[in-house]
């Protein structure tokens, strides 16, 4: 067959934003086509699982995998895709770290069940009926429907990987890093970012030189409050803008349409537990004496302080999310 | 360059001789007792900031005793002094510890094997301590001293049998008092304070009614190093107070016994009480003073703090006497609350007296007239608007409570200010 | 880099200290089984010279390049051992500490077992966290042999006394033109017939006849740079006719005596210049001195008072709503002594003190007896007097909580006995420096008790009134001991800090700020490169090593030697995991 | 509830009494180890300090007000325990002068106070003037035996009336006005019931007057206490036994007499007493032998010793009287009348025994106090 390295990519739990992502590309998709072959796509080419169950292993270059791991079935095709690769990156946000629908760990599967199939308005299910696996007495075979996971898991607690590419989704300039790197195979040390910054955030930030000497505010503000300065750091102005907790790479997209950061791009080499640091930098500037007006500024003024700080990553903090008693 | 001589090893004498060491100046530090450290090594926490005073203490101590410039002289005493500033003759005697103090480890088994008990110092005699002993656990150097005025060896002529268990072999009981004349550019006094006899007020009871303390007392009583493992309990039963009186001004500020004002006890008892209050914390602390003395910096909002975040009772009268309930043991003080103008007669568990500080002066120095007392016997400071440290001769300085009551800032500033001074004269010398 | 890690532990029994209640031999044995560790050994006084030898053969002979002592506190013994490591050649900071004598022998005495399975729970974190310990270097910087004394008031005069005599460069900036500050004003003594101003003088005198003393007066302190031992300082001087001179110094320490303001009451506080028969006590203490408008004569309003009273705290103790909640510590005995001397020049005069609470402390105490027996009438308040100005005399009114009863006295003039609050200058010197003030507006000193004389940061030391009020006596000897202090620096050609300190890795840092305005010791800058970027920068010479910025840095660009976030981590991960 | 009080006389108030010997008044710095030392603190409210204070400040209506120095037996605990060696006992001593003078509304006392020659020629010339009218007014002198009431009569009827009617309204007079300054001075302007009036000095004044129990209370107060009581009881019986025998009964009928051994006897051992008491009592100042009498003021020496002559020459003419001797009788008798006079004239209502009639009263409208505090309490 062909010379040229084989790619897979596959879509979990996201929103298929990655997936546009790959092809937000524009016209280096076009490269992307002439350098590899691309033998597994879901969403955009028509293979099946049993062709990836076919090939060697080890065949594929790379598979991007994109989502967290929600389903039984996507613990089965990463394992497989692991199984069958040289290298795995986890793709955007949610695969790396279980991004926004990783907010789901917040509840039980039961009470996300209940809540998608009985207690949304738009539903109708009077018979409460669930998905599961049946019999379907016309074609006479069984249907399997895959299981929700208790919680859901970025893609590193599945399987091993090898790189990732942060972002939600990641920009074009990233991926397009990302697979030239993977091409060039000009790579870092396993388990390292690539395509994105090693430095956060505020490096590429337009707004970085307007920072004061030394960055402490009185009291975090709400977007909805004031229109801030779009010439000044949103930090100084008392937004809780998560730049210096974030990884750079994106360009300052958000900032640059004046509003702040909100973390997609995760936390840096050093940081374990994005959240936490995020907290901990942001009570730091609070230029306040009293600890308990800290605490009020911080529970009060930060809308859900844990969909702010975790936003992207909760599954893969220290804390993985809420805990419930069996 | 000459050396200095610094005579006492507490705080005073302790900074003083860092502050030398520093500028590169030989020092002798010259302590009475086995161990440097002095009356704040005594102290629990140390006011208004709370730190501990032995962890605050401790590291320095500990400098002293590494610092390549200090030569410290524990377990010895100034014997005579003469000279001129510049060039002083010091005849310093080195007791004997009975002990060698380059083999002992200070591991402490002679201790545990001694059969002898003697009322421990370090805790005011709250407990016991041995013939032989350390101190106190943090003690510098940490070496034992075989005190033989109690050694059944010394006394009796048996025993030795801290000799048959010291692992090393540093016990010798043949050793001698040793004289050592050093000539010293300048000398620096730092040998501290005790406290008035309490008994002099002898209406408050205190050597009479067990559950009366001395300040001093009641620190140890705090410190998980002292004699009670840092529980409060009561002499007479062990039983925890509920309700403690501390008595300000027990002969200061009295015609009959010391004039002065003891400048430290305000804050002291104030502390006290909150640290009372942080152990025990139903206790209720009665504070019977005459003026608060809260003048140094942070102390006002300390002693605000202690009336209202720890509910410290503060109550402007001069207690006239204490009864004693010989049933319960418990205290009556009579007192005046000058501020309602009622007699009252209140029952506490326990009373904490806070007696005066007397200096200690060094009496060979006092003899041939290079520091003279003062009318209230502190060592006079004749230049004080120019020289505030200075002695009557030139050349020999007097620094922390030796010269007047004070704090333990103020003690230190002044060993500063002494080893500022007496670093000139160590450098012409 | 990839060498192999060989760990040696090395288990102190400190007499019975530790052995008598940790099993020291188990926890030998196991040390023994943790990953990395080559050898592992106990010993009576492991910081003994047969301790240390030992120590120091088995780096040679098992080839260790980490070691590990659990015995005491690092406070006690780490820089023993580390000197140990120097012996043996082996970089000194590749050494951990265990204290198994203070969290384990002597908090849990009568629990062995447990106290013996903390201790192997401590050496395993220690060992984790050797493993990944790097080679340090302490910091060296050369240091001027000169000091900067700021402020020429009695502290800065004492201290530049003091440091000419002791054979250094003295630069004395003053900024008015006169040296001496607040205690020229001060008057007769107490205990003696000296005045403040025969007290300046006589400091002046000596410190003129002295070559090595430099007086800059006029002049102001208008920029620092550099740390402790090379501190460059320029110094403006004002020449007249709006004309001004800059002056390049350099220094290897600085000593603050930027002295005090009295407080200055209100319009109306107390009747304060609303009438002149309210004076404060400095302007008590201008008018009885022999150079003073009135020749030393005695008279307020243009009349010699036969009545005075005087009034306490004003500006202290929250007496009134401008006053400051500290105590000014010298008014008391200020006051006294000042009424004392009235009273001696004009016996008939009669003089009532209104006092919230006397602190004639120590022997001033003396002070106050004396105005009692010159029959000075006491009033005690809680809540401050009433000032009412009538025609002919003043009112004024306060409850007496002693006997619990209003008190109004008419009096020919009032005297208020004014605190002292922050010189002006305080906040501007204060960023200057980058030096810390507390919440009542003084210098803070890097320790209350035992380092009261100086500033968090290094080099730099205070002196006087700038860090809380003092008397004169208490100013002078502070001034000395602050010289002393500034002495122990400038006596070395060298200076040496320990090299635990943040550092940050460029090549993570975004420059983001957070960690410059958390550093309480102002270590840290953040400098624009040349391509625009910011970068965050620690001045070893000022960091101290507390880790606030690299707890706080976001993107975990700065890193505390010795204590790095990996360092921790593998402890932390030691605890809970075991191994 | 608290009124403004004005700082009246400067210095003068603390002059007087110095005077009256407030030696240490200022060295108090109002601790309040007096009160609590106070045996008398137990029972009764007063602030001993306050009263100090008081002097110290000069407020002359507060120190008329205030039952304190009146409550104070002097037994010395306070001075003994003063950690400023104030002497209290001292202190409230003067007070207790000088409220007799703020008492005196007839300016009488405070010249008689504060000037030892005033003093001393008032009762010079009270003497005299004794003399002088036993010698006009005399009766006949009988020589034949003793015969004092034909010596004496009718002058010591008429002087008994006279002195015992003027100095009776003086005290009283006095009396009154240290109830208008301690109410005056009293926090609580409700008013009383008469009944609790009248209970009150039921309760009060017979018990403290005949008892001085308060005394008794005073630490060693049994030696003091029973010198007080034989002066007291002394008194008393002769006072007592003069009036029944002079007044009373002559009055009642001309021809009634007491029975002339037993009145001998009575008379004579209350000289006795006297005697005794007041020698114990001149010995002890003299010596200073207790804090009671380390200070003594002129006016003691003046009472003690009037009071010493009195007894004296009141058991010698008796003696002379019992043993036949007329003329060393009437001799003595007018010797005796020549102390008698100033004693009582001077002393009871102007000076030192005053207090006899003060204290009980001080006590009484000290209750009354308390009372109208506890009822119109805010």
């Amino acid at each position: 067959m062909s010379e040229k390295p084989k790619i897979a990519l596959y879509w979990c739990a996201s929103c298929g934003g990655c997936e546009e992502a790959v092809l937000d590309l524009a016209e280096k998709v076009l490269d992307l086509v002439n350098a590899v072959d691309i033998v597994f796509w879901p969403v955009a080419v028509d293979f099946k699982i049993e062709d990836v169950e076919k090939l060697p292993d080890k065949s594929i270059t790379a598979s991007l995998i994109n989502g967290g791991i929600r389903l039984t079935e996507h613990e089965k095709v990463v394992k497989l895709l692991r199984q069958k690769s040289q290298y795995v990156i986890a793709y955007g946000a949610c695969s790396a770290w279980g991004g926004i629908p990783g907010l789901a760990n917040l509840y039980k599967r039961e009470e996300l069940l209940s809540r998608a199939y009985f207690e949304v308005p738009t539903v109708v299910n009077e018979e409460k009926v669930l998905p599961r696996t049946y019999k379907d007495e016309e074609l006479g075979i069984e249907v399997e429907v895959p299981e929700v996971l208790p919680r859901l898991l970025p893609l590193d607690r599945v399987i091993e990987v090898d790189y990732y590419v942060p972002g939600c989704p990641p920009t074009p300039d990233v991926t397009w890093n990302a697979i030239q790197a993977l091409l060039s195979g000009n790579l870092p040390p396993k388990g390292s970012v690539i395509g994105a910054s090693s430095k956060a955030l505020c490096d590429e930030c337009p707004l970085n030189e307007t920072k004061p000497d030394k960055l402490l505010i009185k009291e975090f503000k709400r977007i909805t409050e004031f229109t801030p300065d779009p010439e000044k750091c949103l930090l100084a102005q008392g937004l809780p803008c998560l730049g210096p907790v974030t990884r750079g790479g994106c360009g300052a997209l958000c900032i640059k349409a004046n509003m702040p950061c909100t973390g997609c791009f995760g936390m840096l080499d050093n940081v374990s537990d994005y959240g936490a640091k995020a907290l901990s930098f942001l009570a730091s500037i609070l230029d306040v004496e009293d600890e308990k007006e800290v605490e009020r500024q911080v529970k009060e003024k930060i809308a859900d302080l844990v969909g702010r700080l975790y936003r992207y990553t909760l599954p893969s903090s220290k804390l993985g999310g809420k805990v419930f008693k069996r | 360059m000459k050396p200095v001589v610094v005579v006492g090893g507490g705080i005073a004498g302790i900074q003083a001789a860092l502050d030398l060491a520093d500028q590169g100046v030989k020092v002798y530090l010259v302590e009475k007792s086995p161990s440097i450290g002095g009356r704040m090594a005594q102290l629990d926490k140390t006011f208004p900031t709370l730190d501990c005073s032995s962890c605050i203490l401790t590291p320095k101590m500990v400098a002293v005793d590494r610092h390549e410039n200090i030569e410290l002289l524990t377990y010895a005493e100034v014997k005579e002094v003469v000279g001129e500033p510049g060039n002083f003759k010091v005849k310093i005697l080195k007791k004997p510890r009975y002990v060698d103090v380059d083999k002992c480890t200070g591991c402490g088994q002679c201790v545990m094997k001694c059969p002898v008990k003697v009322p421990n110092e370090f805790n005011l005699g709250m407990d016991m301590r041995k013939a032989i002993y350390i101190p106190f656990p943090q003690a510098v150097p940490l070496k034992a001293t075989i005190d033989p005025e109690h050694c059944l060896y010394f006394t009796k002529g048996v025993c030795r049998v801290c000799e048959r268990f010291c692992p090393p072999k540093a016990i010798n009981f043949n050793q001698k008092p040793e004289e050592i004349e050093l000539n010293v550019a300048a000398i620096i006094v730092a040998t501290g304070f005790s406290l008035d006899d309490a008994r002099k007020r002898g209406e408050y009871g205190y050597g009479k009614y067990p559950n009366v303390y001395t300040n001093l007392e009641f620190e140890r009583l705090l410190s998980s190093t002292g004699p009670t493992k840092g529980e409060i309990v009561r002499r007479s039963d062990g039983r925890h107070p509920k309700k403690i009186a501390f008595i300000q001004c027990v002969c200061s500020r009295d015609e009959l016994t010391n004039k002065y004002c003891s400048a430290i006890c305000c804050m002291a008892s104030t502390k006290e009480a909150i640290l009372a209050k942080e152990h025990l914390p139903d206790v209720e602390c009665t504070i019977f003073f005459m003026d608060v003395r809260a003048f140094g910096k942070g102390y006002q909002e300390f002693f605000e703090r202690a009336k209202q975040e720890f509910g410290v009772r503060f109550v402007r009268a001069r207690p006239a006497k204490i009864e004693e309930d010989p049933k319960t043991r418990n205290l009556i003080v009579y007192y005046e609350d000058t501020e309602t103008s009622r007699f009252t007669k209140e029952e506490f568990d326990m009373v904490v007296l806070a007696v005066a500080l007397r200096p200690i002066l060094p009496e060979s120095l006092v003899k041939s007239g290079l520091i003279q007392p003062d009318n209230y016997g502190f060592a006079d400071v004749p230049e004080m608007y120019i020289e505030p440290v200075r002695a009557s001769k030139p050349g020999i300085f007097v620094i922390g409570v030796l010269q007047s009551p004070k704090d333990i800032p103020d003690s230190v500033i002044q060993a500063g200010a002494a080893a500022m001074r007496a670093a000139i004269y160590a450098i012409s010398g | 880099m990839s060498e192999e890690i060989r760990i040696g532990v090395y288990v102190c029994h400190c007499g019975l200290n530790i052995a008598g209640v940790v099993n020291v031999k188990e926890v030998v044995e196991y040390a023994k089984t943790l990953p990395n560790v080559v050898v592992a050994k106990d010993y009576v006084f492991m910081c003994s010279a047969p301790g240390q030898a030992m120590i120091k053969e088995d780096i040679k002979e098992h080839k260790l390049n980490r070691v590990v002592v659990a015995a005491c506190s690092p406070a006690m013994h780490e820089p023993t051992f580390r000197g140990v490591l120097g012996d043996a050649g082996l970089n000194p900071y590749l050494f951990e500490m265990a204290n198994i004598r203070e969290h384990c022998s002597w908090v849990h005495p009568d629990d062995k077992e447990a106290a013996t399975e903390k201790a192997k729970e401590l050496v395993r974190m220690a060992v984790a966290k050797a493993r990944l310990l790097e080679p340090l270097e302490k910091i060296k910087s050369a240091v001027r042999p000169a000091v900067l004394v700021i402020g020429g008031g009695v502290a800065g005069l004492r201290a530049t006394l003091d440091l000419v005599e002791r054979g250094f460069d003295v630069y004395l900036v003053e900024k008015r033109s006169v040296l001496g500050g607040n205690a020229v004003k001060l008057g007769e003594l107490a205990y003696t017939t000296l005045t403040g101003k025969d007290v300046v003088n006589s400091l002046v005198e000596k410190i003129k006849a002295n070559p090595k003393a430099h007086i800059f007066l006029n002049s102001e302190v208008e920029k620092v740079d550099g740390s402790i031992g090379d501190f460059r300082v320029t110094v403006t001087r004002r020449l007249g006719e709006g004309k001004e001179e800059k002056i390049e110094l350099n220094v290897g320490a600085i000593i603050v005596a930027i002295g005090y303001d009295p407080y200055e009451p209100a319009i109306g506080e107390y009747g304060y210049k609303t009438t002149d028969k309210v004076v404060t006590l400095f302007q008590l203490m201008d008018i009885l001195s022999e150079e003073g408008p009135t020749k030393g004569e005695l008279l307020i309003g243009g009349i010699r008072p036969k009545s005075l009273a005087f009034i306490l705290c004003v500006g202290s103790l929250s007496t009134t709503p401008n006053a400051k909640p500290y105590c000014s510590r010298m008014c008391c005995s200020a006051s006294l002594k000042t009424i004392l001397k009235i009273k001696e020049k004009y016996p008939d005069i009669d003089v009532y003190v209104f006092y919230k609470d006397m602190r004639t402390y120590g022997k001033e105490e003396d002070l106050y007896w004396k105005a009692i027996e010159n029959e000075v009438k006491f009033i005690r308040f809680d809540e401050a007097p009433s000032v009412k100005p009538r025609d002919k005399f003043v009112e004024v009114e306060a409850f007496d909580t002693t006997i619990q009863e209003r008190i109004a006295i008419p009096v020919d003039a009032v005297v208020l006995a004014n605190g002292m609050v922050p010189a002006t200058d305080t906040e501007k010197i204060r960023i200057m420096l980058k030096i810390g003030c507390g919440a009542d507006g003084f210098l803070k000193e890097a320790h209350l008790k035992l380092r009261p004389v100086e500033a968090l940061t290094d080099g730099i030391f205070l002196a006087g009134v700038a860090t809380g009020p003092k008397n004169i006596i208490e100013s002078i000897a502070s001034g000395s001991a602050a010289a002393a202090k500034a002495a122990t620096i400038v006596t070395k050609e060298e200076i040496e800090v320990e090299p635990l300190i943040a550092r940050v890795n460029e090549d993570m840092c975004s420059g983001c700020g957070i960690c410059a305005a958390l550093c309480p010791y102002e270590a840290i800058t953040i400098e624009v490169k040349e391509d625009g970027k910011r970068i965050s920068k620690v001045n070893s010479m000022l960091c101290k090593g507390c880790g606030t910025c690299a707890a706080a840095c976001p993107s975990g660009a700065m890193q505390q030697s010795g204590f790095k976030d990996n360092q921790v981590m593998a402890q932390v991960v030691a605890t809970f995991r075991g191994e | 509830m608290s009124r403004t009080v004005a700082l009246l006389l400067k210095g003068e108030v603390s002059s007087i009494l110095k005077s009256l010997g407030a030696r240490n008044l200022y060295k108090c710095y109002q601790c309040g180890t007096c009160t609590a030392a106070c045996p008398l603190s137990e029972e009764v409210t007063a602030s001993f300090r306050k009263a100090v204070k008081y002097a110290q400040l000069g407020l002359e209506e507060k120190i008329a007000a205030d039952p304190a120095p009146w409550l104070c037996y002097a037994c010395g605990e306070c001075s003994e325990m003063c950690p400023k060696d104030a002497k209290p006992t001292e202190i409230l001593a003067a007070l207790r002068r000088y409220s007799i003078i703020k008492y005196d509304w007839t300016g009488f006392s405070k010249r008689f106070y504060l000037s030892k020659t005033f003093e001393l020629m008032s009762i010079a010339i009270l003497s005299i003037l004794t003399a002088l009218i036993v010698y006009l007014f005399k009766g006949p002198v009988i020589t034949e035996r003793v015969d004092l009431s034909a010596f004496a009569q009718p002058t010591v009827a008429i002087a008994n009336i006279i002195v015992f009617g003027v100095l009776s309204l003086i005290l009283l007079i006095n009396i009154y006005r240290m109830y208008k300054f301690t109410t005056s001075q009293s926090s609580s302007s409700g008013k009383l019931p008469v009944s609790t009036y009248i209970a009150e000095f039921i309760k009060i004044i017979p018990y403290h007057f005949l008892t001085q129990r308060l005394m008794a209370r005073c630490r060693d107060g049994k030696y003091y206490y029973t010198i007080h009581l034989l002066l007291f009881y002394g008194y008393a019986v002769i006072f007592v036994h003069h009036i029944l025998r002079h007044m009373l009964l002559p009055l009642i009928s001309p021809t009634l007499h007491l029975n002339e051994v037993a009145s001998s006897i009575v008379g004579i051992s209350a000289f006795v007493a006297l005697i005794l008491g007041s020698s114990l009592a001149i010995y002890g100042r003299i010596k200073k032998s207790t804090i009671i009498w380390e200070y003594s003021h002129p006016t003691d020496w003046v009472f003690i010793t009037l009071l010493w002559l009195t007894s004296i020459t009141g058991l010698l003419t008796d003696i002379f009287k019992y043993s036949g001797l007329p003329l060393p009788t009437y001799v003595t008798f007018t010797v005796h009348l020549m102390f008698v006079v100033p004693l009582l004239v001077l002393e009871v209502p102007f000076a030192k025994w005053s207090h006899l009639a003060y204290r009980p009263f001080a006590l009484y409208f000290n209750r009354l106090n308390e009372i109208k505090q506890l009822r119109y309490k805010t």
